[in-house]
């Protein structure tokens, strides 16, 4: 696929016509941070963050939605019967995010549509979007990417990879679906790089890639069982500074659990999807009161041994982590999970 | 696509009180939609996402039989948000049903064998089902001998009682209803169903597969019993219980280990059990 | 706003205030009929969350009448009470709902003409500060009508 | 700092081998710069991993909630006043717990750490009142009492108010006043003005709970969030929802918060929270005169009252 070239001019002229057909979504500095929002008509992407503070998940899972609504009423004809809850999906190109979160949207959507059943919610809105990522030349220290199996120029869940191309503002977009090829037409965009781009381009994923000095290794995970590691004796001790909040899951871009709640408004109501974490006690209270995971050690277990071992042990496709570092940053007790990692591959 | 979320309508047919305590009440729904029975056709050991709508879901077993047309059958406990309304609710009454959801016990490995199915209090719902699907007239050449453990506390939390004093007169199911302690006019066994099983159950062989559904602590000491006896891992068979949201494999929270309860389950053998961590 | 008639909760002690109610109903003192009554065994009985249980679903003012200071049956149960309300009126307050938006009152239950007035008084500054602004959960767009 | 860590190690080693308690809780160097760990030191050995600096921001009574052995526990000025609070609530006994007092200068705050480095910090020392932080681009440093934050700036008892063993000498309380100018702020604005206010503080919250994780005063066994008969918050993101947690969050730390700023120091969405717990702060001392957790042996504010409480707001 094609290489384009973009000068800062074409940039802002591209995205203001690419506008025109698609709702755009870009990283926004907010208040002291950066975070996903849909871009007002004019609004440039703040490109300038490493990573936005919560991932882009939400674009595809919100932090809680509306499903279906219903009346209560009984007068209704429609009496306790759930309607789907009307839904518009626009076309959407979302700027600027970061090549191992797109790979974390991939690994949404595994959950998502599991062969039996579609979650209609998640996959209207991911096929909607067209994933125009940025490379990440300067990795974080917390970034632990390349450890898990993408990087910071993966390109497994993109439409375009933009790569900054050295000069002021300019970019290099490598087109990568059909679904790329067709926003970059929308943009404008036609000034094909040249010759040794991709050469530059690969000069720079190594250089990206050796930047990144935090790593984490799984092989001996993958070789235990479930249980000698789900019985290793250090989870209390691995998990005693843990306060079992939810800044971790909510922050990760691969978590995907939710919660199901109704909420009434006279003899109206909606049924919600709501965001949940399994850090919480009442995710696994049963209704006779025993609870399988009572104690908190038990929840911050559960987080690891899905990510690092159930997770791969059912898809075969390498953890449930992309190695962002947000679980990492956020975490008010220093919870990190490349420790953890390491003391499970022991 | 469709909407894995959104339920069946279906109407309140019937409810009857099913114990003595009146803490649970066996509902019958119709559809109300032509088609939708036909949609939810289900083998016996599954559960559905009974939904009512602004109290929310739970998950339960369905205790009709695939054999039985024209309506659906559930027994609830009264006990949290939603079974503290659904018992409050009135024949007559829409609601949602969405399933039916997970796996059921294994009926084309257990074609041809001799089953034990060994119950406890008020989880004898799909094994209900399971009975009811055998014993039709269509299927009972399929299995060998079936032997019936039920056990409750006392007489009167036996579920489906006319159905067990039916079943009771038959000779092609041997039925073993056991109560906790004495009781009047009560002719059957008592003690608690570990001790009865051990005394009435076949001996283990390749054709004879145990099918244990009941509280934990029945299980706790069935497992035992039915080892003694000989029955391997794979030969016995159980379901699992735990909290559930989607009943559709995302949501979660069900899980034990890599296996989901809901989709995955809820029937395993002993031997997946034993693979995975105890979170149920 | 003249023909603005609120919608007041008000939690009323069954030792005290809810007899005052009563008998300012039989003795014929006017007051309108503005209040949706809740009997409480105390006034020490009311939770933050129910009062912000009221505003969250609509309420225009929250009203809580227990025993005068002293006189509680449970011995000391309004004392309990007071000091939660003075910091949740406090706190609310310091939110942005205005004062009079939460009333509380003693008032025993030979009380009917102060019961009377004083439900008159909280209706008469609700009605002037008019329908409840904040703390209101909103219908969502998809079900509204 | 140096000093105190020293300290902290030799007196919990020596507790430990003793057997006057079965474990520390303390904190241990984190992964990364500027973060330490809460660390439960059960051996001498485990001793040695024990850390104090002025990235000690959780408070440690937090982690006395539900134990049942012995435990020695390094507590700085604030977290010693929520021990007395948990013995006063009977959340551990007084024979229970050993403390070991740390005399605090106050800690350093996430978000003007970050801002000092203005990138990644690779590295944070500490030493002579100076924090120095290193980035990528280059190296900074700042008084350290320019970091604070805005719990320890204002703080009023540096020193542990329960005290078994102390860690070092006691140091000079700084503040006398109790005046809050953010609070004060905010009561100078309009009703409508406040409530504006609020939205835009609460807006970015994603109802994580770490607020209420991180403190020590939320121990009971069913949260208000977590109650479904009646439910009384909703979970998703309104707005009145979120206002509500928060709301219900604070008013049950009040007469009990001692404002040791964890739930600020947890949030991940770095939303100043104290400002509802401050209100209700200084509502106690300025109607009843109440400190929080300066005895172990009277009982906070709402669990008590005198029969001439205020009441002019009373008809």
């Amino acid at each position: 696929m094609k290489i384009y070239h973009i000068d800062r001019e074409s940039w802002v002229k591209g995205l203001a016509a690419s506008a025109e057909v698609y709702q755009l979504v870009g990283p926004v500095r907010e208040k002291d941070d950066f975070d996903f929002k849909v871009l007002d008509k004019g609004q440039m992407p703040d490109l300038t963050g490493t990573d936005t503070r919560l991932s882009p998940k939400a674009l595809v899972f919100p932090k809680s939605e509306i499903m279906m609504t219903f009346s209560t009423d009984p007068n209704d004809p429609d009496c306790n019967i759930m309607k789907e809850a009307k839904k518009e999906y626009p076309k959407r190109a979302v700027i600027g995010i970061r090549p191992y979160d797109a790979r974390a949207l991939q690994i949404l959507k595994m959950n998502y549509d599991n062969g039996d059943y579609q979650d209609p919610y998640f996959l209207n809105a991911y096929e909607a979007i067209t994933f125009v990522g940025l490379a990440v030349n300067s990795p974080s220290s917390t970034d632990f990417s390349t450890s898990c199996g993408t990087g910071p120029f993966d390109e497994k869940g993109l439409d375009v990879l933009l790569v900054a191309a050295g000069e002021e503002g300019d970019f290099y977009a490598k087109i990568l679906t059909d679904k790329g090829d067709a926003w970059a037409k929308a943009a404008g965009f036609s000034k094909e790089a040249g010759s040794d781009v991709s050469t530059r381009i690969e000069a720079m994923k190594k250089t990206a890639e050796e930047a990144i000095s935090s790593k984490i290794a799984f092989d001996k995970i993958e070789k235990k069982t479930v249980l000698e590691l789900f019985e290793a004796d250090h989870w209390e001790n691995t998990a005693f500074a843990c306060i079992n909040c939810g800044t971790c899951t909510y922050a990760c871009p691969t978590c995907w659990c939710f919660d199901i709640q109704d909420e009434n408004f006279g003899t109206k109501g909606v049924r919600i999807k709501n965001w949940d974490s399994c850090m919480t006690g009442l995710f696994t209270l049963h209704g006779s009161g025993h609870n399988p995971r009572e104690h908190r050690y038990q929840r911050t277990r559960q987080r690891f041994m899905h990510k690092l071992k159930y997770f791969a042990d059912k898809y075969g496709e390498g953890i449930m982590c992309v190695g962002c570092g947000r679980c990492v940053r956020q975490c008010p007790a220093n919870i990190d999970i490349r420790e953890i990692c390491e003391t499970m591959n022991k | 696509m469709i909407n894995p979320y959104v339920p069946y309508p279906v109407t309140i047919d019937d409810i009857q009180v099913a114990t003595e305590d009146k803490s649970l009440k066996t509902f019958r729904f119709v559809f109300k939609n032509p088609g939708d029975e036909e949609k939810f056709s289900y083998k016996a050991g599954q559960f559905a996402e009974l939904s009512i709508p602004g109290q929310g879901e739970i998950p339960i077993g369905i205790a009709s039989s695939p054999t039985e047309k024209g309506f659906v059958m559930f027994t609830v406990f009264k006990t949290g948000k939603v079974t503290q309304y659904l018992h409050s609710m009135k024949v007559g009454e829409t609601m949602g049903i969405r399933g039916p959801l997970g796996n059921w016990y294994p009926w084309d490995t257990l074609k041809g064998k001799n089953i034990l199915i060994i119950g406890g209090g008020f989880a004898f719902t799909t094994l209900r089902s399971s009975i009811k699907m055998m014993l039709d007239p269509k299927n009972r050449g399929d299995y060998g001998n079936i032997d019936v453990v039920y056990g409750a506390r006392t007489p009167g939390m036996l579920l489906y009682k006319d159905e067990l004093v039916e079943w009771e007169k038959r000779d092609d199911i041997r039925m073993h209803l056991t109560v906790d302690s004495e009781a009047p006019n009560w002719n059957y066994h008592v003690g608690f169903t570990p001790a009865v099983t051990e005394k009435v159950a076949p001996q283990a062989s390749d054709d004879t597969y145990a099918i244990v559904c009941g509280p934990p602590i029945m299980i706790k000491f069935t497992l035992p019993v039915l080892e003694k006896l000989g029955y391997k891992h794979d030969h016995i068979i159980m379901s699992l219980e735990n909290r559930m949201k989607c009943g559709i494999g995302m949501c979660g929270r069900c899980n034990i280990g890599r296996e989901l309860v809901c989709k995955d389950g809820p029937v395993f053998t002993l031997d997946q059990i034993n693979l995975t961590p105890k979170e149920y | 706003m003249t023909d603005f008639e609120p919608k007041i909760i008000t939690f009323l002690c069954n030792w005290c205030s809810y007899g005052a109610a009563d008998l300012a109903g039989v003795s014929r003192f006017q007051y309108p009929p503005n209040m949706r009554v809740v009997r409480v065994p105390c006034s020490g009985r009311i939770s933050p969350k129910m009062i912000l249980a009221a505003l969250r679903k609509g309420a225009d003012a929250v009203w809580v009448s227990g025993c005068h200071p002293g006189d509680c049956h449970y011995i000391e149960g309004n004392y309990y009470a007071r000091r939660k309300f003075t910091l949740l009126k406090e706190l609310l307050e310091y939110q942005g709902i205005e004062p009079g938006r939460l009333h509380f009152s003693w008032i025993s239950s030979a009380e009917g003409v102060k019961f009377a007035q004083v439900a008159n008084d909280v209706i008469a500054e609700v009605k002037k500060l008019g329908p409840a602004k904040h703390f209101i959960k909103k219908t969502p767009g998809e079900i509204a009508a | 700092m140096i000093n105190y860590t020293e300290n902290i190690r030799k007196i919990s080693s020596d507790l430990l081998k003793s057997g006057k308690v079965d474990v520390v809780i303390g904190y241990k160097s984190g992964t990364l710069p500027g973060v330490n760990e809460p660390f439960l030191a059960k051996t001498p050995e485990d001793a040695d991993k024990l850390v104090w600096d002025s990235q000690c921001r959780l408070n440690l009574a937090n982690y006395l909630t539900h134990r049942k052995d012995k435990v020695g526990i390094v507590a700085k000025g604030c977290d010693s006043r929520n021990i007395n609070t948990h013995i006063v609530e009977r959340r551990i006994s007084r024979e229970q717990v050993t403390v070991i007092g740390v005399p605090c200068t106050g800690m350093t705050d996430k978000t003007r750490l970050k801002e000092l480095a203005g990138g990644d910090i690779l590295t944070l020392t500490e030493a002579g009142g100076k924090i120095t932080v290193k980035t990528a681009k280059g190296e900074k440093t700042a008084d350290k009492n320019d970091l604070l934050q805005d719990n320890c700036i204002r703080c009023l008892h540096r020193n542990p108010v329960i005290n078994d063993i102390p860690a070092a000498d006691p140091v000079p309380e700084v503040n006398t006043t109790r005046n809050n100018d953010a609070i004060e702020k905010i009561e100078a604005m309009s009703a409508d003005e406040r409530w504006a206010f609020f939205d835009d503080l609460l807006s970015g919250c994603t109802r994580c709970y770490a607020c209420k994780n991180a403190c020590p005063l939320c121990y009971c066994p069913t949260c208000f969030v977590d109650e479904s008969r009646p439910q009384w918050v909703g979970k998703g993101d309104d707005p009145v929802d979120v206002r509500t947690y928060h709301t219900l969050r604070a008013f049950h730390c009040a007469g009990r918060c001692t404002d040791c700023g964890a739930c600020e120091a947890a949030c991940p969405m770095n939303i100043k929270v104290r400002l509802l717990t401050g209100k209700l702060e200084k509502s106690c001392y300025e109607r009843f005169g109440w400190e929080a957790g300066m005895t172990s042996d009277v009982r906070p504010a709402l669990d008590t009252f005198t029969t001439h409480d205020p009441e002019e707001f009373i008809k």
